[in-house]
């Protein structure tokens, strides 16, 4: 697998910035419809039917946008596949959610900052990062397996909801010391409900910072239902309250769901304030490994759902147009098990976690307290050692 | 009333509570995240809203304090609200209410409302948890005058502190040691066991005090089991609930054994085994052959599932603390050398 | 001063509710103005020009609104005079908020409950409660001083936005045992911001909790202007968010605040869910006592805002229509000063709370602990009384 | 640098303090509740706006989840966020911020990030507040690993603590007592006082050890005084800092004097009070004639202005703990009646 942070920046969709230039003024409300730019069996929606028009990605860009899928469901399989195996204490699956996790850091430059939640590893490989520091986190070795910092990409977040504050701050610091960085925040349907939401998207409307609230409604919360999150037409109309761009897309329409990417990112970038964008979509495997998610959703339902797979819509979309052939198709799809045979292999080593490194990264210096506890942790591996010995 | 005998898991215990509560008095009410059709995520919850209907049993929207909120107004329009805090640091979003109204309602208002509402907190580590699941958050609660904290370690006590906290008039923060949900005992159902405020001897013995509660309970039992081979007999008393607190169990004990080592799984810094050893001191000073010594988690943020095992107390940390306890009339030497 | 609970309990609106039945279901945003049945000059505006109809309020209730708005005023200016006196420790005006505080409790039944924050102590008086009930927080005795069992309405809460979500789980608990209860929760515009708003009406919509959602936006949270809480259009747009209706009013038109709040309880009484009604005002004086306000607002805008007068507005409005004269006039200002002189009076006693008081409601029953304490306190007072003798 | 001579209150430090750190660094930008225009509530901030613009100090949303997340997103960004909690009772709607993320960054990415955040929380009775305006919340923050407590109790202290803060590579939450807001001393600033972690004698004693910190200072010193009437010579610690915890001092001291008072204002079950107790008599034991005593607020919510004086702890509580470490070799009665 080939797919360094260096091809990934290369790719990311500059060229697309100047036609999705935005009216200054975005409407008050939403779409009444999701946006469209695909119909379920891979065709384009003629512009004169869309609810609304959003210019279409370049090919390349969707090219691109393709391969990163399959490598990044490939990832999401074989992730799947190592918590059977007991090498991942656990892993939330983003199956089904293709286009949201590839769209959304291909919306974004790598300076740009991404704020993920525990459920997009996939956009995390996408972005670039090694899948194995990605994992780290659900392997229990540390809690963060990637330098934030250097890749612009914030831990993954745990705590619901609460990562969208941090990214209205970023943006906002980042603006503050004259950089036009966007903020990229991935949110699910559920988390909307909580505080930290409303807090995170009312200081970046009154801040006018530059960030993107990207809601993956895959309509569960783990087994909560969307109706027992939200009584509105759909999350997007929530943008409204706080003065801010809003617009809804079928999260399984990959074109569509970077067009309006595209557009909200410019609109952060270019001033006009945060955007929130509601993608509505899907997830096919439970919460997590450790989910059942029979008891809560019917098979039926999950078929449904599987007959609006984005990657085969985008595949039929691109052949259609001539961008795609089978040759170029089973080129992707070697290089994506490359890049899982590379990963399983990577994740058969378990790395040795130094215990006393512990007592590291609590303060910049440990306390006389901390360094009292770590002696005597020391002591009692010299022991055990003895023990052993 | 669900009559259960024989080998009983702690979650199973739970459900059996929170079902004869629901049977018992239709005041009761159980909502939160993912207890409805899903049982919850560690299924204590199992079977409720098919058994009592969507009135009784059901999910709400993801947002704690929303939830807390939400259960102080059902408790001022007469219900008896049991919530669920999907995790330990999943109740934070809730401290607010729970601190400046859950805690206070009852004082602010002379006595005239009460919150008689059931927080359940599933609790502490070693389940190899990741970040934010493992928390062990009883001193932030225990701190805050107005609350109960009920922390059943057993299987029999699981059933029956649940029970006395739902019918008890006060806000109780019930927390359950996520780690012991599975483990299983010879119990009958429904049981009776000593209410609020009462500790138990879980094991007699004659040479020092192990106090603790929770979580940390079965791990003390197993040090005092290995400590026989060093030839020590410990005492290892279970405090079932932190407020109130069993001065009374506990001072009696020291004073027998003249020695104490306070277990908690929290970080130790001004944890509740602080608060256990200052009042073990000061109650028992003149029994006192040792300081009171502590055996706590470290003071870290809790760790990832590789290293959980290095910051929980276990075994051996207790049984050092036990040898520092001047069996040989030798002042310890870690503080001498401070 | 004769209000007793029994007086004011016997004027509640019901007369009105069939006239306000309101439209299944509601639009999907407020009126894009303030609903405004009186213009400043205290002339009715024709329905033709509103921007949204709403019957007007019987012209009985009318009267008993300025009587109540011309006492809350009498008792609200006195408790100012009493901080300067000593008598408070603090005390929040509503002075020109009257059309706010006393429609809000004429809205509601005395069985309905209302969540009052720190500001409505003319709400409260308004609903019958006794005003040196109502002072006793800020006189400073203890934290709430009246029932509020007895009265159905909670202590008045100062933790910002709390109160909102126990507003919702009230409606709902009401509802869930059979009762038609209405839940009136009052907030401010400055938290709007926090967090538990946001919860709290979220709550109310998913479970169509029977709540109306106040908001008296008097544009400053102490210092901080509206423009610093929101980007919206004005906060009344939050409702579609939650998929819950709302509206915005004139809130020192004292007959529109009625009618837009008369039809918001009844719609929520009605089953159709929540309701959120900003009524736009202005706080005459500071924030508190405490508070200087000439750091922040010029006394030119507090001019202007004097000539909005509500109650001015409704009498002029009253005497046009010949429902009110100096005699009546006359008889109301007597009465508010006679309200304010036994009010005063009252305030002179100084009641000695009983410090081991303090320990008798922290639980149902003392802990040990508890006990311990209280014993070392009584030992402490009797050797400060041996001291003392 | 403001150079300042003279009078000083505590109040004027603190702003001299934030005005001299926004101007040796750049990176350093102050917001909250009321922090603009107004100065803050307290006119902490007062003339911040006016001196150094807006987008160096500036008002927020009333939102302190928002408030402290902002700052950990401005603190990626490379900046050095000062916030300001208006109130104690106020910061605990941002309890998830702080304990999830401001406490645990730079350990969940191994010092990758890192949150030099300083979260200013006014906190503290004694001035006749409200309710929800007076609360003691150190014990939540210190049991936080991650955060370092900041506990000012002197006006040289709360200039030349909180530049430190400023400076620091970790959150810090810095607790001001209000009561102590417009005391004055004789000061010159900008003061440069001893370190976080170094606690400081305040009076020299040779019987007894007073430790305390923050609200509780002044009112430890008085009793100090008071107590040379009934013949003793205390010693007053003042810890200035809960986190990192000054065991040297406390422990030379407690081994010098042989007894031990600790004395906070926060009410005293599981808070630091207990720790403080806690650790003295591991590190003490052989040198102490009698238990570590705590002095410390009712276990009740904080009262209404009217009674905080019984809450508070005062010049007579303390004596009465001083007279009961058995002076005269006398077991304390309090204790082996129970
Ligand atoms: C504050 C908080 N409460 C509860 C949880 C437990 N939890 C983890 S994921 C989850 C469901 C989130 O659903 P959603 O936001 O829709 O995202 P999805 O998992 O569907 O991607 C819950 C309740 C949490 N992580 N944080
Ligand atoms: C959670 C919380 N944060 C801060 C405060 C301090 N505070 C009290 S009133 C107030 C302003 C509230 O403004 P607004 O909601 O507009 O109501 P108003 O006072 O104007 O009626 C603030 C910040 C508080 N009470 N609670
Ligand atoms: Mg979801
Ligand atoms: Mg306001």
């Amino acid at each position: 697998m080939t797919t360094t942070p260096q091809a990934i920046r290369r790719a990311s969709p500059r060229t697309n910035r100047a036609a999705a230039r935005p009216e200054p003024a975005a409407p008050l409300l939403p779409s009444p419809e999701p946006v469209r730019l695909l119909d379920e069996a891979g065709r384009r929606v003629s512009p004169e039917c869309a609810v609304r028009d959003y210019p279409e990605p370049p090919t390349e860009t969707l090219r691109e946008l393709y391969r990163r899928m399959v490598i990044g469901r490939r990832f999401d399989v074989q992730a799947t596949a190592l918590t059977k195996q007991g090498r991942l204490a656990v892993y939330p699956s983003s199956r089904g959610q293709e286009a949201c996790q590839v769209s959304g850091v291909m919306a974004v430059r790598p300076t740009d900052w991404v704020f993920p939640t525990y459920r997009e590893s996939v956009a995390l490989v996408s972005r670039g990062i090694d899948p194995v520091e990605v994992l780290t986190l659900l392997r229990g070795d540390w809690h963060c397996g990637y330098d934030p910092a250097a890749w612009r990409t914030a831990p993954q977040c745990t705590p619901l909801a609460t990562q969208t504050v941090h990214a209205a701050g970023l943006a906002y610091g980042e603006a503050h010391q004259g950089r036009d960085t966007v903020a990229l925040v991935f949110i699910g349907d559920g988390a909307t409900s909580e505080g930290d939401f409303h807090e995170g998207v009312n200081f970046a409307a009154v801040f006018r910072a530059p960030v993107v609230f990207f809601v993956q409604n895959n309509r569960y919360a783990i087994s909560v239902p969307l109706s027992r999150q939200t009584a509105a037409p759909t999350l997007a109309y929530k943008g409204v309250g706080y003065g801010i761009a809003s617009e809804q897309v079928d999260g399984n329409d990959p074109v569509a769901v970077l067009a309006v990417l595209a557009n909200a990112v410019e609109h952060a970038r270019s001033g006009h304030g945060p955007f929130l964008v509601e993608a509505h979509t899907y997830r096919l495997e439970p919460h997590t490994n450790a989910d059942d998610a029979s008891r809560y959703r019917s098979m039926d339902e999950v078929e449904t759902w599987l007959g609006r797979d984005p990657i085969a819509r985008l595949e039929t979309y691109l052949r259609g147009a001539g961008a795609l052939d089978d040759a170029a198709v089973d080129a992707v799809a070697a290089e994506a098990e490359a890049y899982a045979a590379d990963l399983r292999t990577r994740m058969n080593a378990d790395p040795v976690v130094d215990p006393l490194s512990l007592f590291d990264h609590v303060y910049a210096q440990p306390t006389p307290q901390l360094l009292e506890q770590r002696a005597q942790v020391r002591a009692e591996l010299a022991a055990a050692e003895e023990g052993e010995a | 009333m669900t009559a259960t005998a024989g080998k009983v898991t702690m979650a199973k215990a739970l459900n059996a509570a929170l079902r004869d509560s629901l049977a018992a008095d239709e005041r009761v009410i159980v909502f939160g995240e993912d207890v409805g059709q899903l049982g919850g995520v560690f299924r204590i919850t199992d079977g409720l809203l098919a058994d009592f209907g969507d009135k009784r049993c059901f999910d709400t929207p993801l947002a704690e304090a929303g939830i807390v909120g939400f259960a102080v107004g059902l408790a001022m329009s007469g219900l008896r609200p049991v919530v669920e805090m999907q995790f330990d640091a999943f109740a934070y979003p809730a401290f607010e209410q729970i601190t400046s109204h859950v805690a206070k309602l009852r004082n602010r208002t002379r006595g005239q409302l009460s919150v008689p509402i059931v927080i359940r907190v599933p609790y502490a580590g070693g389940i190899g948890g990741v970040e934010h699941h493992c928390d062990s958050s009883e001193a932030y609660y225990a701190h805050t005058p107005g609350l109960k904290v009920v922390m059943p370690a057993t299987v029999a006590d699981a059933y029956s502190l649940l029970r006395e906290a739902i019918a008890d008039p006060d806000p109780v923060v019930f927390m359950e040691p996520k780690k012991l949900y599975f483990a299983s005992e010879e119990v009958t159902l429904p049981a009776t066991m000593p209410g609020f405020g009462r500790a138990v001897v879980r094991r007699p013995g004659r040479d020092a005090t192990l106090v603790t509660y929770g979580a940390a309970v079965p791990v003390a039992l197993e040090a005092a089991e290995a400590a026989r081979d060093e030839g020590w007999d410990l005492e290892v008393i279970d405090l079932r609930t932190i407020v109130p607190f069993d001065d009374e169990t506990v001072t009696a004990s020291v004073r027998r054994t003249g020695r104490c080592v306070v277990i908690q799984e929290a970080q130790g810094f001004a944890g509740v085994g602080a608060e256990i050893a200052a009042r073990v001191q000061e109650r028992c000073f003149h029994s006192l052959h040792a300081p009171v010594l502590r055996v706590a988690g470290l003071d870290i943020p809790y760790p990832a599932p590789k290293l959980e095992h290095i910051h929980l107390p276990g075994v051996d940390r207790i049984l050092d603390a036990v040898a520092r306890l001047q069996w040989d009339d030798q002042p310890d030497p870690t503080w001498v050398a401070a």
